[in-house]
This record gives structure tokens, sequence and C-alpha cells, in this order.
């Protein structure tokens, strides 16, 4: 069997697995096992697609299988993989990995938590590995709607609104991008050719600029309010403060990747022109988000919200990279996400592992916890730092490749923009150091956190996993970079033959 | 005319002659063995349905009043299994002691107006439509004042019955003026004759309304909700599964045949229509507590989208509409055999009584979440694909605007649907639906709704078995 | 002598039939009374089809039988709505419409 | 690679050390990590000083110029087409020089924390801190490229966020941590900034391009202008606004003062000889680039240098905490070498201020780490900052007296202790250069004479305070390092730098000008004098003065002030004008725009209700009405 399919087939099989189980601990093994494999697994795809191109094959996708599925309709089940998706499927297997050993304690309806969860997953993975629009975005839905369940089961505090709230807006979303997809579509090949879904194959000719100029602001704007574009972000702060542990991970770790990969692999690379003319607008709203999210974490008492914010500034990152569309700062993006991806998770996985000791998510009520949880402080602290973009972190790295693609423009207004984003800096170490300081700084606050144990053996497998990931891409990122770079050749060559109405 | 091309009419005849069995059986059995009737009459039904699989030559007799072609079968088949599955759930309820004593005329009423969509369908001219709308509606009326001791009941009645009069007779008038302009009342002979001008539009207004009726499109719904709710559940679902389903059918097949001519005229009204009937549908859904009113409004504005296919007036149109009908009948069945079983077991039906109930009855509620998803169209289940199949036709007519109001109102049905499944799942209850167990004929229904969802999705043949039989404009 | 009344005026009577009937229809408050609204929709209807054979198709049937099956149509169309009537009265104690409104909304 | 790839090793090895000390953490018992800690560095101190020597001595060919070295280099990212980020080693004068004073004052202060830091919790993690700042200072003075000083700049400023904040559970510790990590980061903000323009107007990041005379970045001088500046000009500006943040120059000096908050040794380490020189550093290493491409920005250089010395060393006059004290102090100090700096030219007798501002850079780590040292001996002996507390402490404390006497006599500028050689030269090119600036540096130079030895005597002379346990003289493993480093300030004066370390590599005569050195000793000894009489003894002469200039006095007390107008910036505008109008905005308006819209949806579904009022003759006009209207609509309309 493809390989690529076996990321979808093992999660199934694995949720098959689940159904039998009885108790949470028959559960929670079969997910482990199976999310095991699936890491292992993408670390091979990882090994095998770099071997591949070391093997000097230029094929823009690699692993490619298509079989058709609707004949009539010409829909494929397409997949195949550049070096931008065999990233983001190893960033998945990490946070999947790490969510399942997160929630090792989840007492309620475990069976069907780890199913649902196990279903989000499959959703991303087959969004990554997939080339036809359709197949795209029937993954698409099955990754956002198990969160209705999962926040509204699962959650905390108003889930029942949050949850419903966070499928609502990002249907809404998806409705934006029914419009585009199905634009695409119907303008996918010249008069009487074939009407295709296949990515590679819309790519191949131009679709007619006018249609672009409708059919861009659709897509972006679809796959952005997952990407948490200003001013649709909204639903990302209440969605993961409600959420539980293990999904805010997966969601802000991977889920909201799916905008900025589909931005960047749907929007831009089928519609460069309309991009290249309306980007401005789009630029304007990230460099927003960026500061927005960074200003709006400052002010929140509340971990999650902290880090929702911050998501919502990271993430605007990634969109505004991706707008950027030169070759460096694409590969910013990707880094971007990846790095965003494992930070965050990180994050929450650390919240719920605090919050399930002091019962308490409020910095204001907490203080001095490094005394007595060590570990999770100095790896909280770890985590702050590469969320700063700290040297030596995944984050800095990813921060630097987009400032730097973003300032390769001439024009003023993309510096402008660039040192706006750039700004955010500053505000980002403020915050962050705000919240170390209240939580693990300081005398200890309530006598009760002096006996809290630190974190136990899963705990730490679950966050020495990201933090590795963390560390590693921030010492070492010429590898990822370059895999992208490569990956990115056909796309920058589209753009290069499109010719700038104004610009 | 031989006496072979008569069996061209094979599903109508094997119909007929069951119900007339069923009768005969009836007058031998006494009171205590009534029961009886249930397992007969669902096998005899059974060897139909089959018996409709068995394929057969194209053919058009009475002068082309009735003809039969594999798209005409298919959509009897669509539709027996559809009743099938009903009557499969309809056996408990049956059961109780208030209708024991009427098992074999349930079962009668129920043939009689499969017969007359039958007819309606392969009609080839306005009378036989005509007299198959009719044959398919006067028995529902009488089977949704079934409990006649219940007021509510034979309010829904009688309400069908005048509302379904008025437009009938307004879609006789419009008949009458498209007899009136052509000279002819066979659909072949009006749609080469028939051309843009105002007395034929009205004609087709009135013509058009009289079908709306049946779909329950808006302005033309208001009777739903209230037969919906005073009917019967398993009537209930009847009407909003099988004769919605046949009008649509009907409807489609007229629309790309005898008014093709009109379709400049006919998609602009359409959209508006269809606009209408899925805003409409969903807001009044929206605030439901009963989940038979609820499901009759959601089944409105499903009704909404339906129209989307139409609006391609092509070939993917017609198969998308079909397709879409298909998985229509298994998710929606699957959601009223739910409700039945429960309302036959406890006579609940209010949503709230739902609370908790995924942590007694699991299965049910998964079943009921399925149904939701596929209703609102979520994949992985099969209404993604009906939904997404629809949208690509109306798109393939270039209405993005109109996708995007579609997509839209199929978000906020979505709000709707999840709130059923937040009730099961996620609200807890003092006191919830006690654990019990359904009998095994309604476990058989709901379980070839829970295979139809799950199947007819990604079983690509047969979206393609369809899409070879349809045609366009 | 039918042949010298124009072909209007049988028009113009049908047409005010219908939207007598309709009228009727949406006023009357007595159930009778609106089926029997109904019937005259219906034979508007059939005068239709009748004068329209009669006047431009003189050579073809079509119209008449129509008219024809409408008529039995209808007549059990009544039948069954006379029988829900009568079940209505003994829940109701009267076959007035306006009671007919215990589902709303 | 080359003979000098064996470098390599210098930063590398106090790197393992932090990782090992720093996971080993708990299993170290009593003082291993310390000890590992000091051995590593030891080492790499050995090879710093193998690599001057054979830099310096045996590598080069007499009379010819010092060319720079890239030892080892390697490719960390590719950024643009042009654009590389390498890794590597650059040995040229200065980060030779530089090798030497952060490895010496490094392993100085490690020796010393091995007492001074005896029995403190997480005396492990102290030392795989301190290594962890080893490891970034050694990789920034070895950096090859502008990035990699900047990758590393960061890395210094965070492990000197750790070492203030190492009393975590002090909550004024981490905020002077916070603080200080937080305002040199804003300064590295422009630092950045700067990097762009100027990688994006040269092309490169690395240094030897970047002061090739006839490279690049100095011909793109006359480049492209923003408001009336080059932008080679803005990028000088903007990456010296990074450099004065970690240098604590004016207005960014405010997160120095707190940073006392460390632990002693640290601020000897990071906070006197090495990080807050980093500035000067990273002007020297690009000082082709301003000199030939943008003297705009170098006399923006020298002004604020020559403000921060003067205006430190005012507020040095009247601070009470002895570290406080010298924190100022070395603010003026590193103003002086800004100053040297701001005023050099290029090239031999021009590149005179280059040569001093390394020079006194060199002399200032030595004699500000011995006072450090020395102020740690009288803390670990008195167990207090405040000099009321103190007095009479030179029988009890001899070894610390004599040598922070010896730096007291360095910094004031009396010969022949170096402080003179290297302020000197700094004078004369001031004097050379610009007589105000000049006057200036005069001036200071008095205050520092003056307020140093009000320091001394308020520590060593007077009565007794009266002492919870009598004073003790501090272990030998601290006064080891006091006596090296006071050895080092008296004789480093005497190192021919303008042989070694020039602006153009090329070494250049220069003779002590007596025209300028006498009055400079001569106002040296004026303040020494001045401070005996008021602080020799205790005697009412300093409160008259303070009386006198009652207001100088105060505002000089409360730093001008400075701290109160930062805390009103971030408190009041950032967070209550800013961040919570964001918030709330966030909350309401775009939040209440999506909830809205579910409301209006709400809202519709309840007010169309009347439509279904269950009559049936209702729903029959409805229905006609519905027909009517398409009617009217299709038929009569379209």
């Amino acid at each position: 069997m493809n390989i690529l399919t076996l990321f979808v087939v093992i999660p199934v099989l694995t949720v098959a697995g689940i159904l039998f189980t009885k108790d949470l601990k028959q559960s929670r093994m079969v997910s482990a096992i199976g999310m095991t494999v699936q890491l292992i697994l993408s670390a091979i795809l990882v090994y095998l697609y770099v071997t591949e191109r070391q093997a000097g094959n230029m094929a823009p996708m690699l692993f490619t299988f298509d079989a058709l599925w609707f004949p009539a309709l010409n829909i494929h089940y397409a997949v195949g993989v550049d070096g931008i998706s065999v990233a983001m499927i190893a960033l998945t297997g990490v946070v999947v990995f790490a969510g399942i050993f997160a929630s090792w304690r989840m007492e309620f309806l475990s069976r069907e938590f780890f199913i649902s969860l196990i279903l989000l997953a499959t959703g991303v993975f087959g969004f990554f590995i997939s080339l036809d629009l359709f197949t795209m975005f029937l993954f698409y839905e099955i990754a956002v709607i198990p969160m209705y369940l999962l926040i509204g089961i699962w959650g905390s505090g108003p889930k029942e609104y949050s949850a419903m709230k966070l499928t609502l807006m990002l249907m809404g979303g998806s409705a934006l991008l029914m419009v585009g997809i199905l634009g695409i579509y119907f303008f996918s090949v010249p008069e009487g050719g074939q009407l295709t879904f296949n990515v590679l194959e819309i790519a191949k000719h131009q679709i007619p600029i006018e249609m672009q100029r409708f059919l861009f602001p659709f897509t972006f704007v679809g796959f952005g309010i997952l990407g948490a574009l200003f001013p649709f972000h909204t639903w990302s702060p209440d969605g993961h403060a409600s959420a539980p542990t293990a999904v805010s991970m997966l969601h802000a770790g991977v889920l909201m990747k799916l905008g900025g990969y589909g931005a960047f692999r749907v929007a831009i690379y089928l519609m460069p022109e309309a991009a290249q003319e309306q980007a401005w607008i789009f630029i304007i709203l990230t460099s927003i988000s960026v500061v927005y999210g960074a200003f709006g974490a400052i002010f929140q008492k509340d971990l999650k919200y902290i880090n929702a914010y911050s998501s919502v500034s990271h993430c605007g990152l990634v969109l505004f990279a991706v707008l950027m569309m030169n070759q460096t700062a694409f590969t910013g993006a990707v880094i971007q996400m990846i790095s965003h991806g494992l930070m965050t998770a990180l994050f929450f996985a650390l919240i719920g592992m605090i919050y399930g000791r002091t019962h308490t998510r409020m910095i204001n009520e907490m203080g001095g916890l490094m005394k007595v949880i060590p570990f999770l402080g100095v790896v909280y602290v770890i985590a702050g730092l590469a969320s700063l973009g700290l040297p030596g972190f995944s984050g800095f790295v990813a921060e630097m490749t987009i400032f730097f693609g973003a300032y390769e423009h001439v024009d003023l207004f993309h510096r402008v923009a660039t040192i706006v984003a750039v700004s955010s800096i500053v505000i980002t170490a403020v915050y962050i150091l705000r919240v170390v300081g209240t939580l693990l700084m300081g005398p200890i606050t309530d006598k009760h956190f002096l006996h809290l144990e630190d974190a136990n053996w899963y705990e730490r497998l679950s966050t020495i996993t990201l933090v590795i990931g963390i560390t590693f891409i921030g010492v070492a990122p010429l590898w990822l970079s370059d895999m992208i770079n490569f990956s990115l050749a056909p796309l920058i060559e589209k753009l290069a033959t499109v010719q700038l109405p104004g610009m | 005319m031989s006496l072979i091309e008569i069996l061209a009419m094979r599903n109508e005849l094997l119909l007929t002659i069951m119900a007339m069995i069923l009768l005969i059986i009836d007058l031998n059995l006494n009171h205590a063995q009534k029961e009886r009737m249930i397992p007969i009459s669902i096998g005899l039904f059974l060897v139909v349905t089959l018996i409709g699989f068995i394929p057969q030559p194209d053919q058009t007799i009475f002068g082309g009043m009735y003809h039969t072609n594999g798209l005409v079968q298919l959509m009897k088949n669509i539709l027996n299994i559809g009743v099938l599955i009903i009557l499969f759930q309809s056996v408990s309820w049956l059961r109780s002691p208030a209708n024991s004593t009427k098992i074999s005329e349930y079962f009668f009423l129920l043939v009689t107006t499969l017969i007359g969509m039958n007819f309606m369908i392969s009609s080839g001219d306005f009378l036989m439509l005509y007299l198959g709308l009719e044959l398919a509606t006067i028995p529902v009326a009488a089977l949704a004042a079934f409990t006649h001791f219940n007021t509510k009941s034979s309010e829904a009645g009688i309400k069908l019955l005048l509302s379904s009069a008025l437009s009938s007779g307004i879609l006789l008038y419009g008949i009458s003026m498209i007899y009136g302009s052509t000279g002819s009342i066979y659909f072949d002979t009006i749609g080469a004759a028939y051309v843009n001008v105002p007395l034929q539009v009205l004609a087709f207004i009135f013509f058009f309304t009289g079908m709306a009726f049946k779909i329950s499109l808006v302005p033309f719904h208001l009777w739903t909700a209230d037969v919906y709710e005073g009917a019967p559940i398993n009537i209930t679902s009847y009407l909003s599964v099988i004769s919605k389903g046949a009008a649509a059918f009907i409807l489609v097949i007229v629309m790309f045949t005898v008014f093709k001519e009109l379709a400049p005229v006919y998609k602009n009204m359409i959209y508006l229509v269809a606009v209408l009937t899925m805003t409409i549908g969903n807001l009044f859904a929206m605030r439901q507590k009963n989940m038979k009113r609820f499901l009759a409004f959601s089944s409105i504005a499903q009704a909404g989208f339906i129209l989307l296919g139409i609006l391609g007036t092509n070939k993917m149109g017609m198969t998308s509409v079909v397709y879409f009908v298909l998985v229509y009948i298994f998710s929606n069945l699957g959601a009223f055999g739910v409700v039945a079983a429960i309302a036959a077991k406890t006579g609940k039906e209010s949503m709230d009584d739902y609370d908790g109930l995924y942590l007694t009855n699991p299965k049910l509620s998964l079943l009921m979440m399925l149904s939701m998803f596929s209703l609102a169209g979520i994949p992985p289940v099969a209404g993604f694909f009906g939904k997404m199949f629809l949208f690509t036709s109306a798109a393939s007519g270039g209405y993005y605007w109109l996708v995007f109001i579609a997509v839209l109102n199929a978000t906020i049905s979505l709000y709707y649907y999840l709130l059923v499944v937040k009730a099961m799942f996620i609200n807890k209850s003092d006191h919830p639906i006690a654990t019990f167990q359904s009998d095994g004929y309604t476990k058989i229904g709901l379980m070839l709704c829970a295979l139809g969802i799950f199947v007819l999705g990604f079983w690509s043949q047969v979206y393609e078995f369809i899409n070879n039989l349809s045609f366009g404009i | 002598m039918i042949d010298n009344i124009p072909l209007n005026s049988f028009l113009v009577i049908s047409t005010l039939m219908f939207f007598i009937g309709i009228y009727g229809f949406l006023t009357r408050r007595n159930l009778i009374t609106m089926l029997m609204s109904i019937e005259l929709i219906l034979n508007s209807v059939n005068i239709n089809f009748v004068v329209f054979n009669k006047f431009l198709y003189p050579n073809l049937l079509h119209g008449h039988f129509f008219s024809l099956i409408v008529i039995a149509v209808a007549a059990s169309e009544a039948a069954v709505a006379i029988a829900i009537i009568i079940n209505i009265y003994r829940n109701f104690k009267s076959i007035d419409v306006e009671n007919l409104d215990q589902m709303k909304l | 690679m080359n003979s000098y790839a064996y470098t390599l090793l210098i930063p590398l090895i106090p790197f393992f050390v932090f990782l090992f000390v720093g996971m080993a953490e708990d299993k170290l018992k009593g003082k291993l990590g310390g000890l590992i800690g000091t051995v590593g560095l030891g080492i790499a101190t050995f090879l710093s000083y193998y690599t001057a020597f054979k830099y310096f001595i045996t590598d080069h060919v007499h009379g010819t110029a010092y060319t720079s070295v890239k030892a080892f280099e390697i490719t960390w990212l590719h950024l643009t087409e042009k654009l590389t980020i390498n890794l590597g080693i650059l040995i040229d004068p200065i980060s030779v020089m530089m090798l030497i004073v952060v490895s010496t004052v490094s392993f100085m202060v490690h020796i010393y924390s091995l007492g001074y830091m005896e029995g403190e919790r997480g005396f492990a993690r102290f030392y795989s801190f301190l290594s962890l700042f080893s490891f970034s200072m050694l990789g920034l003075v070895l950096a090859t490229n502008l990035f990699q000083m900047y990758i590393f700049w960061e890395l210094v400023g965070v492990s000197s966020f750790l070492l203030i904040g190492y009393y975590y559970e002090k909550p004024s510790a981490f905020s002077a941590a916070k603080k200080a990590f937080i305002v040199t980061r804003f300064a590295d903000l422009g630092f950045l900034i700067g990097i762009l323009i100027l990688s994006f107007t040269t092309g490169t990041f690395d240094f030897q391009t970047l002061v090739d005379p006839n490279g690049p970045a100095i011909s793109s001088a006359g480049g492209a202008a923003f408001m009336g500046l080059s932008l080679l000009t803005w990028a000088l500006i903007l990456i010296f606004v990074g450099g004065a943040g970690k240098s604590a120059m004016f207005p960014l000096h405010i997160w120095l003062p707190d940073a006392m908050e460390g632990p002693t040794p640290v601020s000897a380490l990071i906070h006197a000889a090495t990080m807050v020189v980093a500035g000067v550093y990273l002007v020297a290493r690009l000082f082709p680039v301003y000199a030939l491409g943008g003297p705009v920005a170098l006399e923006v250089v020298a002004w604020v240098g020559a403000f921060t010395s003067l205006f430190a060393a005012v507020i040095a006059l009247t601070q009470t905490d002895i570290k406080r004290v010298l924190a100022f102090s070395t603010m003026s100090q590193i103003g002086y070498m800004m100053l040297s700096l701001g005023v050099s030219g290029y090239g031999g007798e021009e590149g005179l201020g280059f040569m001093a501002s390394n020079f006194h850079l060199f002399t200032h780590a030595m004699f500000k780490a011995l006072l450090f040292l020395g102020a740690g001996a009288v803390i670990h002996a008195v167990h207090s900052n405040d000099m009321s507390e103190m007095g009479g402490l030179r029988k009890y404390l001899p070894i610390t007296h004599m040598t922070f006497l010896i730096a007291c006599l360095t910094i004031a500028g009396i010969p022949p202790f170096s402080g003179f050689f290297s302020k000197d030269e700094i004078l004369v090119a001031a004097f050379h250069s610009n007589k105000i600036l000049f006057g200036i540096e005069y001036l200071v130079a008095g205050l520092t004479a003056f307020y140093m030895f009000r320091l001394y005597y308020s520590i060593f002379w007077g009565h007794d305070r009266h002492y919870h346990h009598t004073p003790h003289e501090a272990p030998l493993v601290m006064t080891i390092p006091l006596m090296i480093l006071a050895f080092g300030s008296i004789f480093s004066g005497l190192l021919p730098f303008h042989h070694l370390v020039t602006s153009d590599g090329l070494g250049f005569d220069s003779h002590i000008d007596w025209m300028i050195a006498a009055p400079s000793i001569l106002i040296g000894v004026v303040g020494i004098a001045v401070a005996t009489l008021m602080y020799k003894t205790e005697n009412s002469r300093p409160a008259a003065v303070a009386k006198t200039f009652s207001h100088l006095y105060r505002w000089s007390y409360r730093k001008f002030y400075i701290d109160e107008v930062y805390l009103f910036v971030t408190k009041k505008i950032i967070f209550n004008y800013i961040s919570r109008p964001v918030a709330w905005f966030d909350r309401h308006i775009v939040d209440g725009t999506m909830n809205g819209i579910a409301n209006l949806v709400v809202f519709c579904s309840f007010n169309i209700k009347g439509l279904q009022s269950g009559r049936v003759q209702q729903y029959g006009f409805v229905f006609v009405s519905g027909v009517v209207a398409l009617v009217l609509i299709f038929v009569y309309l379209l």
C-alpha cells in the first residue's frame, strides 16, 4: 500500500481497535500504540523523502498515488507530498503523540475521547497528504467536527458556548471555502477540458484573472478563519480556553496550521495573480493580528487565554509570511507553522499539567511554582523563551526567516509592515516574562502548592518529545529549510511568471 | 396493445395485488391474530422491492400516458427501500394496543399511496400525473388521521387534506391552461410546443406551486409542520421522506422535459424560492423543541437544497438531486427511526427528554448523531456528498452566491442539528430516558439506515449508476 | 346554440368560480363549506377543460376525460374529508375550522 | 581549516559544561558542579592565552598589519539568495583582546564564586548559568558575522537574565531580571532592524566583507537616503541602539542598577567587565564602517557616550548602595569608551581613539571586576550593600582593603596604574577632535575620582558600625582572584596597545602627552582630596553640601527620575492605554459582532413565528398570495 495512505489507515485502525476496548487503561494503550506507530511512520516518511530527493527525484510531489473516485466529476483520491507537507505531517505526528500522553488520565468516557481525538488526527493527516481539493476539503471538515464533541463533552468553563461558536465559525469558514473550491474546479482547465480538482493539474494553467479576483478572497479568508486571521480569530481564545489539554494541543498545534497550509497551497498557489493584487489588504490585516494578538495577551489573566492570543499573534505571522510571496518568506511561514505548532502544544500541555495540580489557570492566583514543580517550571521557561524567539529554539529561526523574507520587498509598504511585525518580538517578551514571573518565580503564594508532586513519566515523555523537536529545529535548521526551499521551486516559478498589474 | 406490455407497470401491479392480498387475509383474521399481518405484509413488500431490482426494458404504453425507463425504475426502487425501512420502523408502534386492530389498514393505505407515487413518477402525461398525485395524497390524509381518538391527529388529517385539495385545485387550473394553450396533455408534445409566453408562464407557475406544495417549499410549506407534528411518527417520516422524494423526482423530470423551454424563467423563480425555503426553514427549525416538528422544519430546509440541483438544469443536476434524495431518505429515516423507537417505548418526543441519552442508550444516540451529521452534510457520512454534489451542480450554473447562501444555511442548520447532539452527549439529566431494547424489526430498520448513511458516500458506484441514467436539458 | 356563446364568457365564468372558490376557502369557517369551495375550484377547472376541448380541439377528447377523472377524484377526496370531519366532530363537538389550531408556531 | 581550528574548543567547552552541569544539577553534590565549571573554564582560559600569544607574537611578522583569520566556519541557515547565516570563529586583534578579557574575568569569577556562593541553594545551577554565559560571550566575541553576533547577543542577554534572576524567590530579583531582559530586548529590536537594513543594502553579514574599506558596505554610504541620512547611516545608528542597550547607555541604562540584584560575582562578570562592553565591542567591530561609511552615526555614538559618562558620574556621587555606585561608575566608564570610539578616525594616528577605547575596555575590565569582587568580599563580610552600615573595615579585611584601594587609584587615573594610561589616551583623542567633549570628560575624571574615594572611605575608614559578628577576611579562594586582578590593574597599562589593537591593524607610535596628562592627574588628585576632606572621618560637610545643592542632590539621588518615567510609560501607557483597550475591543467589538450575528438570526427566527399560526385558512392565504407574488414577479415584472 502507498505509504501516505497508511497515514489515514493507521488512525482508522486505531479507532477500530479502541472500539473494542473496555476501560481507560486499554483504550489509552491502544491509542498510544497506534500513535507511536504513526510517529515512527512519519519519521520514516521524512527519511524516505530526504533520500528520494538526494537520489535526484525532481518530481514536485513524491509517493504520489491516484485513484479515480467519482469518475463523473473527475474526483480522485490523489495523495502526494512535497517537503512542506512532509514537514507538516512530521509535526502532526509529534503533536498527536504528545497529545495522547498528555491525556493519559482522561477518566470520563475515555474511549469516546480517544476516538474523537484520533478522528481529528485522521482528518489532519488526510488533509496534508491529499492533492485533490475535494478530498482535501473532506478531510478538512472531518478534522473540524470532532472538536465540537471534544470541547463540548470534556471541556471546561463555558464549554457549550465555546464549542458551538468554534464549530459554527469554522463551518462558516468552510462556506467561503466551498465557493472558492467549486469556483476553482469549474475554471480548472481551459474551455472544454476535463474539469479537475487536482491541485497540480490546476496549477498547470492560469485561472482567468477576473475569476481569481472573485475567488481569492473566498478561499483565503476561508482558510484564514482557521488560521485565526484578524478579525475572524475570536473563536480561538474561547475555544482554546474551554478545550481539554490534548485538544488545545492538537487544535492550536496542528489544526490551525491547516489554515496557513491551505492558504498557501490553494489560495496562493492556484491564484497567484489575484494574490498579488489583493495581498496588501490581507497584509494589513495580518500585521494587525500579529501586534494585536500580542497586546491582547499582555492583559489576559487566564493562562490559556494568554496562549490563545499569542497563537493569534504567531499564526498571524504565518499568514503574514505567506502573503509576502517570496521564497524566504514562504520558508519562514512553514518553519513558523512547525515551530509554533510544537511550542503552543508544549504550552498547552504544561498548562494542562499545572492546572491539574493547582486547579486554577489564573496567573494571579499562582506563584513560586518553580520551587515545587521544578521540571514543569523549567520546561515552561524553555517554552517561553522559545516562543519569544530565543536563538537555539525553533521560534528564532522561523521569525528571522520571515522577517528577512518580508524585508526583501523593496517598497516602503512592505518594509513598514515588516517593521511592525518585527516589533512584536518585544511585546511577546513582555507577556511571556510576565507569566513566567508571576507563575513560577517569587515566593509561593498558596500553601496548598507546597505539596504538589512534579511531572510523572508520561507527562515528562509528552513534554520532552516536544522540547526535543523545538531545540532540534532551533539548533540545526538547515536541513528543514532546505527541504522546504526545494519544494517551493514550482510555486516560485509560477509566481515569477506573474505579471503584476499595478504593483 | 398486448398483455405483456401491461407488465411494464409491474411495480404498480405487484403493489395492487399485494394490497388486495392484505385485504383478503385480513378478512380471515380475528382480532387476536391481527399481529400476523406484520410479518406477512413486510414479507410481501420485501418481495416487491426485490422484484423491482430486476432490470426491465424501457417502454411506453397507453399511448404515452405511462412510460418506464431505467431512471424511473431506479426512483421507484429508492422509494421502495424507503418504505421498507419505514415498515420495519413502524412495527413497534403498530403493536401498541391502540393500533393493533388497524394493522392491515395501515399497510393497505401505505401501499396505496406508494402505488400513486409510482404512477406519478412514470406518468407520461398530466392526467396520469394528477391521478398519481391525488392517489398519493388522499390516503396519506387518512393515515395522518390514523389515531382517530387523538385530536391532533385528526386535525393533521384535515389540514393536510384541505390544503392539498386547494393546491391540487390550483395545479389543475394550471394544467387546464396548459391544455388550453397547447392542446395536449402529453409531456413530449407539450415540451415541443411550449414557449415563453405569459399565459404559459402563468400556467407553469400554477403547476409549480402545486408541486411546491408537495415538496413543501416556502411559502407553500405551512401545512408541513402541523401535519408532521400531528400525524403518527411513521406517517410523518413517510410524508417527509417518501412523498417529498417522489414529488422531487417528478418535479425534476417535468422541469427537465416539459418546461425546458422555460428554463431561463424558472431558474430565477427557483433561485428565489430556494433562498426563501432554506432560510425560513432553518429559522423555524432553530426554535423547535418537539422532535417531530423540528425534523419537519429541517426537512423543509432540506427541500430548499434540492432546488439547487434542479437549478443546474444539466445531467449533473438531476444526478445530484436523485442521489441527494437517496441519501436523504436514509439520513432522515435514521433520525425518525430513533425518534419513533423512543416514542414507542416512552412516548417522549421533546428534545429536552433526550438529555443524557448517550449514557443510557449509546447505540441510538450514535445513530441519531450520524443522521444529524448526515443531514447537516458533515463528512465522512453520506450527507456530505449529497450536499456537496448539489452545490457543485448549482455552481456549474455559475450560481456562486447561491452556493454561498446555501452553505451558510447549512451552517445554521448545523447549529440546530448540533443542539440535538448536545442534548444527547453533553447535557446532564437527572432522569434520562431509561435504557431499553427495541424489537428486531426496529433494529433492522435502524441498521439499514446506519448502513446507508455510512456506505452511500464512499461507494461512488452508486453515484455513477445514477449519473448514467440521468439526463439534462 | 352553445356555439354562439363565445369562449371568453365561459372562461370568465370559470375564472370567477375559481376565485370565488378560493375566497370561500379562505373565509368560510365551516369545514363543509370549505370543502364546497374546493369543489367550486375543481369545477371551474372542469369547465376550462371542457370548453377548451369543445372550442379549440373539438376532434380530441382529452379535456372531457380529464374533467371526468377530476370529478371522480374530487368525489373520493370529499369522501375521505367527510370521514375525517366526522371524526373531528366526535373529538371537538364542532366542525368550525377556528378550533383546529392546537399546533402552531 | 587552519592552525586556529582548535579555538572552536574555547566556546564549546563551557557549552558542554553547561549542558552537563545543567542536566545533572541535582545529582552533583557539594561543590562538584562548581569545580567542573571552573576546570572547564580554566582550559578555555589557557587556550585563549595561547591563542593571544600565538596571534600577537609567534604568528605575527613584525611591521605588517594584523590580519583577521577565519578559524572555522559552517553554514547554519540560508535566508535569501545572497544572505546566508554562518557560524564561525574570527580571529583578529580585538577579538583576541576580548578573548583575554572574557576568559580572564570569567575564570576569576568562577574561582571567586567557589567561596562566595558556598552553600547557596542551586550552587550547580549557578555554575551552569555561568558556563552558559561564558559560552555565549565567547561566541559573541568570536563571531564571524553580524548575524552570529546577534544570535549570541540574544544568548548573552538571556543568560544575564537567568543570572540576575538567580534568587528567583526574591520578587525584586526577578523583576530586575525581567527589566534587564525587556529593556535590552527593546534595544535589540533596533539592532535587528539595523541588521535588516544593513544586510539588504550590502548583501552580506560577514565582518571581513563589511569592514573592507572598498567593500559593499562603505561604498554604499552614498546610497539611498531616508530623511536626509543615507540608509547605511540609519542602519549604523539602529545597530548602535542595540549596542547602547547592552552597554547601558542613556536612556537605555535603567536596567543596569537594578541588575545589581544578582549575586555580586555575576555583577562583576557580566555587568562590569564583559557583557556591558559588548556594545563597545559591536561598534569597534564595525568601526571602519562607522568611520568611513557613517560619520554622522559616529558622532551620535560620541555624544551619547559623553552624556552618559557625565550623567552616570553625577548619579554615582550620591548613591549609598555600594554596588549601585559601582554600576553607575561602570556606565560612566563605558561612556568614556563610546566617546573615544566616537571621536576616533580611521587608520594610523587618526585611530588613536579606537585604540584608546579598546585599551580602556581592557584595563577597565580588570579594575572594575576587581572593584566588584572587592565589594563582594565586603558584602560577604557585613551582609549588607549599604555604605551607611559600613566603616572602619580596613583592619578586618586587609587584603580586600589593599586591592580595593589599588582599584580606586586605577580608576581615578593616578599613574602608574593602568587606568591612567588608557584614560589619558582617551582624553588626548577627545582633545584633538572636539574641545567640548574633552571638557566633559575632564570633568568626569574628577567626579570619578571623587565618588570612588567617597566609596572607599566610607567603607574602609570611619568608625566601626555595630556588626552582628565581627567581619572577617574572605577565604583564600576569594582573595586570590582579587590579588590577580589587582596585579592586572596595576600592570596592564604597560601593554603596547597602539601596536596591537588598532583601527587598521597597523601599529603606530604614541607617547604620553603631558600637556593633557598632567591636568588629568591633577583633577584626579583634586577629586581624591575633596573626598578625603569630606569622608575620611565623619563630619557635617557632606550634609552641608547636600543641603546647599539640595535639588541637584535629590535629582541625582533619585537617578533623575528616569525609572519613574519608564514605569509611567510601560504601566500606564502600554498596559492601560493600549493593552486594556485591545482586550476590551476584542471582547466587545470583534467578539460582539460574531455573537451579534448569531443573536440576529435568533431574533429573526422569533419574529417570523407568527407565520405559523396553526390556522389552515391563513396557510391557504399565504399559499395563494405566494402564487400571486410569483405571478406578479415573473409574468408582469420579468
